[in-house]
């Protein structure tokens, strides 16, 4: 059945997500070693991989965002880059000059976001929109996702709008954690749920259980399925609750200890492995083996990228343009 | 076959479109309406599916031109007017001026600003935002100033594979005329628009003209005022300004920005620090002035440089 | 009844409105005597002066938008005040600084649009949460307004959904004349209707057809008594027609001659007038006599202007800022 | 009592709450948490409903600052990161910053950018836009260098009844102590920050201190540089700038921003054109690389200027 593999794949990549945000967790905590801030994904995994699943490496376009670790590892990313960019070594896709959750790798597809949340819903759809254009557009399909708090920015909405009228394959996931940095949803929007805002741009919506693995799995089975069948952006909207500080900075202590978020607060790891095992789809051996995997992968990545230079200021060629002749000489 | 700054504009689009099937045009009422000011007039009817009329979203419509290029294509973006591109700013500065430096993917857009004032079009329709873009790392800042200009910068712009931001200025649009369009002249060089050996003027884009009939008025003194005609301002060709300062010794910067900070700024901070020696007088500078750009006609004229004003800066600069 | 009353103002508003916007056009047409683009709203009278009609100039907050000059008289705007922003004379509200559609008279809570479309809302928004941090909210109402192309906007998006957080008193009028300059439609949205919006803001929405006076009226009276009674904001959807060009520069020739605006295309001042007769509230003669009367004043007020000074540079302190000591003494 | 830049933030905005009941606070998370640097910390506690979490709305809340300041409030809008404030750029310069001039209702509102480059904070967490703002008629743009200066500065602006674009520098937040405000200094004044007489470097924000340093470093060769910290880039005080050179015959400016135009370049104009008589060498000027800002610490120091090449260029200087 192919369901049955699918979760299996994916729970690998939540595994896989949580394994090496912890160690980027912990060396942060340890100091010294990762360059810029760490923000976790711990608790969307389960959302962020359900959507990664579905894109192929090199095929498909992603533009994942801040917690999309476990989507990015999903849709292929080697851990390796990962840790490559969090140790601020030049061999990693940032070649240290930018960080973090920022990276990505735009000439297969796989979008580097900027800060300003939303601004890379367009990106996307653009990428989408030339590939149309070029004739080469097939079954290609394009996501990207953006949280509670980023349904605010006007470039959310002008992008999505756009995808929407030129009806482009892009499935929009919506990471509803309850929280934007500190800002409860209720001084972020008014309506009943996000998801509310997909007639208004005439696009199919979906809302899921952000802590239910397979749950996710069976949402973004339908919306991938629409998007690459023609019927233009698919918007997912997960319920959840951010399981950590914004960052690893943040102690999250403004979050109340209320009933309020108790189901968006279970942690969909724990609950996709315990429904693995319901389903008779994995024992408690093979996950663990999953994990023992998973952590030496990432001691191998880390170990790897440990070894690797950081930038040299005066081998760095100081040039923003791709064009040499249109450089200026300033400063030189 | 007299050939107009605006149409040098729509005979360029298409071309690159012609010559090149991932060129395409995204913009407001551009496709079959052919722009507010006819600048893609029957480009939408010459080039079926490559020319589209975009909802009012200048943040998404620079988003997704990164996209598209990020995929190949060739986007050219029309603002219907220069001052709304401050609502695509972000977008510019921050989404497709980093992209090439951040991920090593260039980022061939084309970014089309009507810029300038013209009479009767108030604070924002008016706005020349050069100086706003030069300042950031990324970008290249072209500001023809002539109907060749116009035709082989727009052009080779689409072919940079770097972002580039093309200030095309709304007053030329009707009033230039040439009988051709010449040769091509290399981005980022200046051109000496007029020799002279008594003072320089730099400056760019409509204020050319300005300068050249100020330069006129000058010449009936006995004074031969040399006119440089920056084309890019990002990059700046500091080689010529300076080449052109060490003939005569004297230097006035025009521009129609505002005052503070900017092109005019920026020339006369280069030509001091690198060729202070070369400088008889103190190099002077004329901008609009430090208020929103005006409505009415009369206080319109009264607030971007003219020539009038031009003439008497170069003659108190020439008395120095 | 009150009905009648609001109804038979409204209407000689609209009468008012079309009065002196012909005669802008007129002008305009002959060349030489108005200063920049003109822009009407033709069509438009009966939803715009039904927004406006519910609004106390001195008391209320309105950021009027491009084709709002009906609603500008019906909330109070002298018709002296146009002519003298058309004239471009220093007498206007806007010193022949700014003009036409952008005049109007802050310090009186009514607001002076800017072009950049959308970017009005907020700043209505900011007047009223200002009134009830100073516990002066009172009964206070704003309005504003927007077309189909502006819903496109970030800012549109920000402020409507910041005014709906922050549940202020606002009516928010979506005038979709089907057109956004040359623009259709189908090219600026992909919803069916742009009401289906108002649910994803949490605000309340209305869809109403913009050619019938009557249908306006009362749409607008719930939509104003239920933003006053603290609903927070509303949305009114008008469906009409822009009946003439996107500015008088401009033929329109791209709206196509089909039966699909046939209903949105009716004069909503003819079908006024045909109403106001058939419901028995006002005479052929009667309604005759105010478009006399509106010529009158729209000639009075022509005939003011023109004799008063167009500006003079000299006289002009070319400040930007209003506190002197702070203004540079730059190209002085 | 020793204060921080941050406190000093802080304490300014607690006493602008206290003295004036129309001041209200609006940004992202600034409410219970504090904001994301606690500049905010507490006063939603002491001033209850006076200080609100905003969504992530950069372009509505200016937007909505300007609509309150209308109606008499004074509001003080906090952007989590300078950098952001691109997002609500348009509102800035064409909303707030005409509306007096169009309507001649004045706009009171404060915009706190936390600016400036932090090691390890990327393109998109460091920048520095008072040169954007600058070049736009009808704002204020003040750069404090001082925890003084950060108090009575920020106190002032909400007074002024002109939009202010605050620019607080974020590396100077917690490493920059003070024994308690001193006395206030006027606003558009700038300040000896060290006198000397053979050259001057003109800075402002972050720079001043590593320009400190420099002068410091100096000092042991001989020389004695003023520096003059500009605290305003606009208005720019240039009558102090230009009584300095009159004294040192020698300018360096310094300014973290990007490279082409702004604060730098204006200054050299202005010297340049002004008083170009009083110059025995040519201006200098040093400004961060034109790329974006590096995330990584090593590439970060080399992109911004430091003491050392503030030094360098101080000795070149000297030497002509
Ligand atoms: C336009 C913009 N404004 C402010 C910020 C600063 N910022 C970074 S993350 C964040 C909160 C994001 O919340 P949400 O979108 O809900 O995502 P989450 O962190 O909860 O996953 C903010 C305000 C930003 N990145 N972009
Ligand atoms: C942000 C922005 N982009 C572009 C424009 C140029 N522009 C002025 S009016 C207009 C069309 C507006 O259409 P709509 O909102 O439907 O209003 P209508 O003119 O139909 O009343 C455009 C594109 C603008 N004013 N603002
Ligand atoms: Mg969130
Ligand atoms: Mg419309």
């Amino acid at each position: 059945m192919e369901l049955r593999e699918d979760y299996l794949r994916t729970l690998r990549c939540m595994i896989l997500s949580r394994t090496l945000e912890e160690k980027l967790g912990s060396l942060y905590r340890a100091g010294g070693r990762i360059v810029g801030g760490v923000y976790l994904g711990r608790g969307q995994e389960a959302f962020s991989a359900s959507a990664g699943i579905h894109l192929r490496w090199g095929k498909d376009v992603y533009g994942p965002l801040i917690r999309d670790q476990a989507g990015r590892i999903a849709f292929g990313e080697p851990v390796l880059d990962t840790m490559r960019t969090y140790l601020g070594v030049v061999t990693g896709p940032m070649r240290a000059r930018d960080g973090n959750i920022h990276r990505g790798r735009p000439e297969v597809g796989y979008m580097a976001m900027i800060s300003h949340l939303g601004s890379l819903l367009s990106v996307v759809a653009g990428a989408l929109f030339a590939r149309r254009l070029q004739g080469r557009l097939g079954d290609t399909v394009g996501a990207t996702s953006i949280g509670d708090g980023g349904t605010s920015t006007g470039a959310f909405h002008e992008g999505l709008n756009m995808a929407a009228v030129e009806k482009l394959p892009l499935v929009v996931s919506i990471a509803n954690n309850q929280f934007a940095y500190s800002t409860p949803t209720a001084r972020q929007y008014a309506c009943e749920s996000l998801v509310d805002r997909a007639v208004g741009y005439g696009v199919e919506g979906y809302s899921v259980d952000g802590t239910d693995l397979l749950a996710c799995l069976e949402t973004f089975h339908k919306a991938f399925a629409r998007a690459r069948a023609g019927h233009g952006p698919q918007m997912v909207v997960g319920r959840l609750l951010r399981l950590g500080g914004h960052g690893e900075h943040d102690d999250a202590s403004y979050v109340p200890n209320t009933k309020k978020y108790e189901h968006e607060g279970r942690d969909c790891l724990a609950v996709a492995q315990m429904q693995a095992q319901e389903l008779g789809w994995a024992t408690e051996a093979e996950i663990d083996e999953w994990f023992k995997e998973a952590r030496r992968e990432v001691d191998k990545a880390q170990a790897q990228a440990s070894k690797e230079p950081t930038p040299d200021p005066y081998r760095e060629n100081w040039r923003a343009l791709s064009t040499p002749g249109l450089v200026e000489g300033m400063n030189e | 076959m007299s050939i107009t700054y605006l149409e040098a504009i729509r005979e360029a689009q298409y071309e690159a479109l012609r010559e090149n099937p991932n060129v395409f045009l995204y913009g407001q009422d551009i496709s079959t309406f052919g722009g507010a000011f006819k600048a893609t007039k029957n480009l939408s009817r010459e080039f079926p599916g490559r020319v589209f009329d975009s909802p009012i979203s200048e943040d998404a419509m620079i988003g997704m031109a990164v996209g598209a290029a990020v995929e190949g294509a060739r986007p050219i973006i029309e603002m219907q007017f220069a001052d709304f591109s401050s609502v695509g700013f972000n977008q510019i500065i921050n989404q497709a001026a980093t992209l090439y430096w951040r991920t090593n993917t260039p980022c061939p857009i084309t970014i089309r600003l009507p810029s300038g004032g013209t009479p009767g079009s108030g604070p924002f329709h008016s706005q020349s935002m050069e100086s706003i873009y030069a300042h950031y790392p990324g970008l290249v800042i072209l500001t023809p100033a002539t109907v060749e200009d116009a035709y082989w910068m727009l052009l080779e712009s689409i072919k940079i594979n770097d972002p580039v931001i093309f200030c095309e200025h709304k007053f030329l649009y009707y009033h230039l005329k040439a009988e051709g369009f010449g040769d091509p002249m290399p981005i980022g060089k200046a051109r000496i628009a007029r020799p002279g050996r008594d003072a320089t003027v730099v400056t760019y884009s409509a204020m050319l003209h300005e300068s050249l009939k100020a330069a006129e008025e000058l010449r009936l003194d006995g004074y031969e005022v040399e006119v440089v005609d920056l084309r890019s301002v990002k990059p700046m060709d500091t080689d010529t300004i300076l080449a052109s300062v060490a003939r005569t010794g004297r230097l006035l910067v025009v521009g129609e920005a505002f005052p503070w900070g900017g092109v005019t700024a920026e020339v006369i901070a280069r030509v001091s620090s690198e060729a202070f020696h070369l400088l008889d007088a103190p190099p002077m500078r004329l901008n609009s002035k430090d208020t929103p750009i005006p409505y009415h006609p009369n206080l319109w004229k009264a607030h971007r440089p003219t020539t009038a004003n031009i003439s008497a800066s170069l003659r108190q600069l020439l008395r120095y």
